[in-house]
């Protein structure tokens, strides 16, 4: 049942769903989805499907785990049996737990952590389709449901990545190229600060190469981030509409 | 839960005045659904997949197709297995960790509406009798918790197989040998559940959160599009007579044959 | 080594174990046959063979978990690996966990919970050898136990299962008229209230046949009512007659 | 256990003067067991069962005989596997979840002493060599704690072994082929085991529970019918001395021979 | 942690004033790293084996072989298993207990930079392909923590493949038959894992623990022989310019050559 | 794979690896080897290899399992996954729970535990390679560390295994001496106070063989305190030396 792989550019420098090289998939963010959370967002990126919510601040149990200083941030990304082609058991793998750990300090440095210590800030992340880059895609709702919660930020955080496929640096990687390409980097970053928060690669590139890469990231990342500022305000546009 | 013991019972004595008088505090009557809104065919990396909106009560289910060995009781028959995941981000509530006690009865009471009226076809998931099988895998998850999970996951696990479709295959020395095109899962039966909270003495049909926060007792029914009977759970530390009970099998039937009928099922 | 199932009602309408459709399993009840426990039961209804014991009212930890008003009631139903055809895994399955929770709440109504506030009381059920209907013999006897505990008591609680087997409505399902019939309905009840605390379903009958269902289970209950105040009350006979 | 650190003290010292005196709280000698009452066949659903009543303690016995893979070192002989749960209903201080060391070491001690003394002859449990023999699981269920679980465990444990049977059966192109009758499980040692608790530097035989919270250590001593030691352990965080040792290995010896003879083993 | 938070503080403004001046507290300059010792086959019963010590930071690694199924994307690859231990013995600050997330990101970039740089070549571990191939389990043991464990770990896996051997064989009928002898495990690429912490908006090369415990964000940035990047991780919650990232790639480059140069890799 | 085994004893008395009976394995003891623990031993008594450390005493979490009249001491005893033929998994095995209770329960005589009330001491063994009578060599390494963090002790506790191999009473068995012997008896022992702390046997000996193989497994007890206490010595010497 394996995926044939046919080329992944075509003669054009076009990719398999069409896209040049620099173009992101088509993206669909949505603020404030779920009314039992705090903060929630829903993104699709391409057949990327996911959902992020925050609860919190609250209160953390068992208390000796409180920081006197701080709250503390934690993270859970999760992937729905369904949402990859072979059923995937609920337990989480060892891949969700890296995962988890690499998107809670990919937003981390956004949260004004000081503001409310003594309590925990969860976020929850789940994959309801995965397509490639889904840690990307996470962040970037992520930082939305922190934002929807209200939670105190110096910046949002867009994630994108790029790499190399067929000796093309490509901007965000969907699952084949991802598993076909050469390289894959996976990128966070606050625009208005101009700092990385997230950092990965796999594959091969050479250094300059590897520049070009995490600057083409950067790039998508500012797109992105154009869309996520686009999505809160039409969220409290909504919310005002309906107050009036 | 102990500091809103007070709360709580404001409201439950708020809940229980209204309900006295015919009304919930949501305004509908004692038996009445909440709206209910399905979409199919969400996940395309799934065979099957429905997302069900009742209410603000938010459930996704995907179906996964694998091959696999049939149980030695039954083997010509394919394996239905019902999964369901209290994912943290639906509630407050919930937490990360393997299955509580409450995702499992959820998970087993909608497993057995959709075994016991025999709704799929498991013989015609055989490929080689006692040796091999399909396996159908139903995952319920939750979004977003307002009340009333069992009817709204059992709504979207019935939506989502009847969403599923199988590839066509033959079978060619125990091995499965994939054909062109697309076949429906065998889905033959449509099983309801409909879910009743006993509230000061009264029954609600549908209970939201609030009102699932101070009742005493649930029931469960689920019927097949004969009217029969198929399931029943009663779940909560309170009790019901039986005229309370046959009382409610009695609008189970009549509430799921209108869900079937607004549905087309 | 499945079971050959031959016609589960002869010609003169009796059972495979020569059973009327209305008569119960023969039942043996012990009350208080641990020392440790503070309560305990042991019942034997046919060839299911269990054991209850209740610890408590007791501390409770973490200590958190307790609650101001009232006492936590827990229940832990478990399967001995040996009392079933195929060795059990002693890890608490699924259909374990789903039992402890219905048990637990069919013999929850009869207890004066806020009695013992910031307190546990713990059942804890072992089936040691299973022949159908175990959970109505787990409730039958966690009801005793509780009562041997000395926890206050609004009823005893008294289970039975009835059901639907080759078109004829009999009480007290055994394990092969449980797995080939076409309906069963466990039910517990409180007799002196007139309440039903457990009902579950599953097979398939009109609603005419699960009112008659229920119906005959009820006279069960009440049968096993009897024989639960008897065996209570010969328990504290023998007491006062070694006291004597 | 803390708060209980004065009774506990107060208790011990009790003990202790009447040890010194050769009594026992209960009325014992130091060499003393409790009376033994063994029931057999009583798990139909098992291949073996037995309950053994040491004084208050109470353990329960099944055997289930399955069939899987030898181990790689012994194609040629079936497999024994020992397991035992404390479960939660026989003492306040046990608590539901995966065995701890103590369940661990008390099937371990058991297990070593039936394997040690090849009790049972596993070459006749071989089916296939090297792929197919039968699983022995012994599941080792303790329904009362009154002190001195592992005696009684490694009674009940044979006791059961003794009482179980196997259907007969051919075997034909790998596999099995049911025959009608049942035969004995090839048992054909009769390990017993002797617990020895030390208080206050004197040893006494079958501890029961309020001997066993004061003890400084303990040691078990399993023999064979010919009176060779197969299996020993010493458990607690005391010591003994290597005099202490010898003296309780020729008191074993004598013990197991007595109750061997009184069991009719 | 909470309790020593002034201490940190304390230490940390220590730490940056020394780095702003170009020096560290343990004397080294910002791009030194701490002196690296290498034993190779200390563990006779593994396969391959090495230990390496990076100033007090030790770690052992253990390769064993054993046969398996291939992943069914890649049926003619051998399976390379990277597992990381931070066993308790190694710091106050380990628990036991199954893997966190801390040990699970160590296997995970360890096992990236050898996976991507292609340094086993792994398809010369196919025994039968799509059914039957050589896994090679990397067990990743810390047993002294005294900062850059990631470093120090793909150290000492790289040490022991490099020490692995294999024995010989042949395939008959899809079963493996030993020949007399031995081969290396076939390594053909070196790649080296440099990190870097970011304190006080500096780079420095290869931190020790009270580096670490004051460190704002960690680089890890592994090359091939080539001087390729194969692999990058960022850890921790600060965050890194772009211009900050280009330069530790350039410097991982430089050190990663010289550390080979010096193991002769 | 499994080992071919040749005769364990040869003519002229001697074993596999060229020892008598009564003569223990290359032993090589080093005291204070790792820099975080407050405590540590390796331990190479043949091809066996082991690491113990100490931390403590600390702090007790969850609070309320601290002791109000003594320290709590704890031990886990761990193996590799590469320190033995086949793979071992690195969740803990039964053997393993068996053996960290029987090494702490050894090594708990020569405490004074009564010193550090409501505290914890936490003794952990990793055995890097295992050849036989490994609880032995954990038992003497965690008594070195002990003392070594300065844990207030009445004597070391020494350890070692006797056995019967092919009718003949043999010291320190090896792995296959173990295996395909007929009987194994690991012991510790306390010299100074000369009581056995940790007593073990498996196999068929006759009681005199059983005393006999006792007092074997003493002397060489007597022989590793002997090297427990010059390693002890050489650490404070080499400290003093480097303090000077």
């Amino acid at each position: 049942m394996s995926q044939k792989v046919e080329k992944l550019i075509d003669k054009r420098g076009l990719r398999l769903d069409g896209r040049k090289p620099d173009e992101l998939r088509p993206i669909k963010i949505e603020v404030g989805v779920l009314s039992n959370a705090d903060g929630s967002a829903y993104i699709e990126q391409g057949k990327n499907k996911i959902l992020a919510a925050v609860y919190g601040p609250r209160e953390l149990h068992p208390k000796h785990l409180a920081l006197p200083d701080r709250m503390v941030l934690r993270c859970r990304y999760h992937m729905a049996p369904f949402s990859v082609q072979e059923r995937k058991s609920p337990a989480p793998s060892r891949r969700e737990i890296e995962l988890s750990k690499v998107i809670r300090e990919a937003v981390e440095p956004a949260v004004f952590v000081e503001y409310y210590p003594r309590t925990a800030v969860d976020i929850f992340v789940e994959v309801l389709q995965a397509d490639g880059s889904t840690r990307c895609t996470s962040i970037t709702a992520a930082s939305l449901a922190l934002a929807d919660a209200g939670i105190p930020m110096r910046d949002l955080v867009a994630a994108c990545s790029a790499g190399k496929v067929e000796d093309m640096i490509v901007l965000d990687l969907m699952d084949v190229e991802d598993k076909v390409g050469s390289a894959d980097v996976p990128l966070a970053y606050m625009p208005n600060l101009g700092v990385i928060t997230l950092l990965q690669m796999d594959g091969i590139l050479t250094i300059e190469e590897f520049e070009k890469t995490v600057n083409l990231a950067i790039e998508g990342c500012k797109k992105i981030y154009a869309m996520q500022k686009e999505a809160l305000k039409a969220k409290y546009v909504s919310v005002k509409e309906v107050e009036e | 839960m102990s500091a809103a013991t007070t709360v709580v019972r404001v409201k439950q004595k708020q809940i229980a005045q209204l309900i006295a008088k015919g009304k919930r505090l949501d305004g509908r009557g004692l038996n009445d659904y909440r709206e209910i809104k399905i979409e199919q065919g969400i996940i395309e990396r799934a065979e099957g997949s429905a997302r069900v909106l009742l209410g603000k009560t938010e459930v996704m289910v995907g179906v996964k197709i694998e091959t696999g060995e049939p149980f030695p009781d039954t083997p010509n028959e394919g394996v239905l297995t019902v999964n369901a995941e209290l994912v943290p981000l639906a509630s407050p509530t919930f937490e990360p960790g393997p299955p509580d006690e409450n995702s499992i009865e959820l998970a087993r009471v909608v497993d057995r509406g959709i075994r016991e009226s025999k709704a799929i076809d498991l013989e015609k998931l055989c490929i080689t009798p006692g040796r091999k099988v399909f396996v159908i895998f139903v995952d319920i998850y939750v979004l977003n918790h307002d009340g009333n999970l069992i009817d709204a996951s059992a709504l979207a696990a019935l939506a989502a197989l009847l969403n599923t479709k199988m590839f066509n295959y033959e079978v060619e020395n125990g091995e499965i040998k994939l054909k062109p095109g697309y076949t429906p899962l065998p889905v033959r039966r449509h099983p309801v559940a409909i879910t009743f909270a006993k509230i000061n003495d009264k029954l609600v049909v549908d209970p939201w959160l609030e009102e699932e926060q101070v009742m005493d007792a649930r029931i469960t029914i689920t019927t097949d599009n004969d009217g029969n009977i198929c399931a029943v759970q009663k779940g909560g530390s309170g009790y019901f007579t039986s005229k309370q009970i046959f009382e409610a099998a009695q609008i189970a039937k009549e509430k799921a044959a209108e869900i079937r009928k607004k549905l087309g099922w």
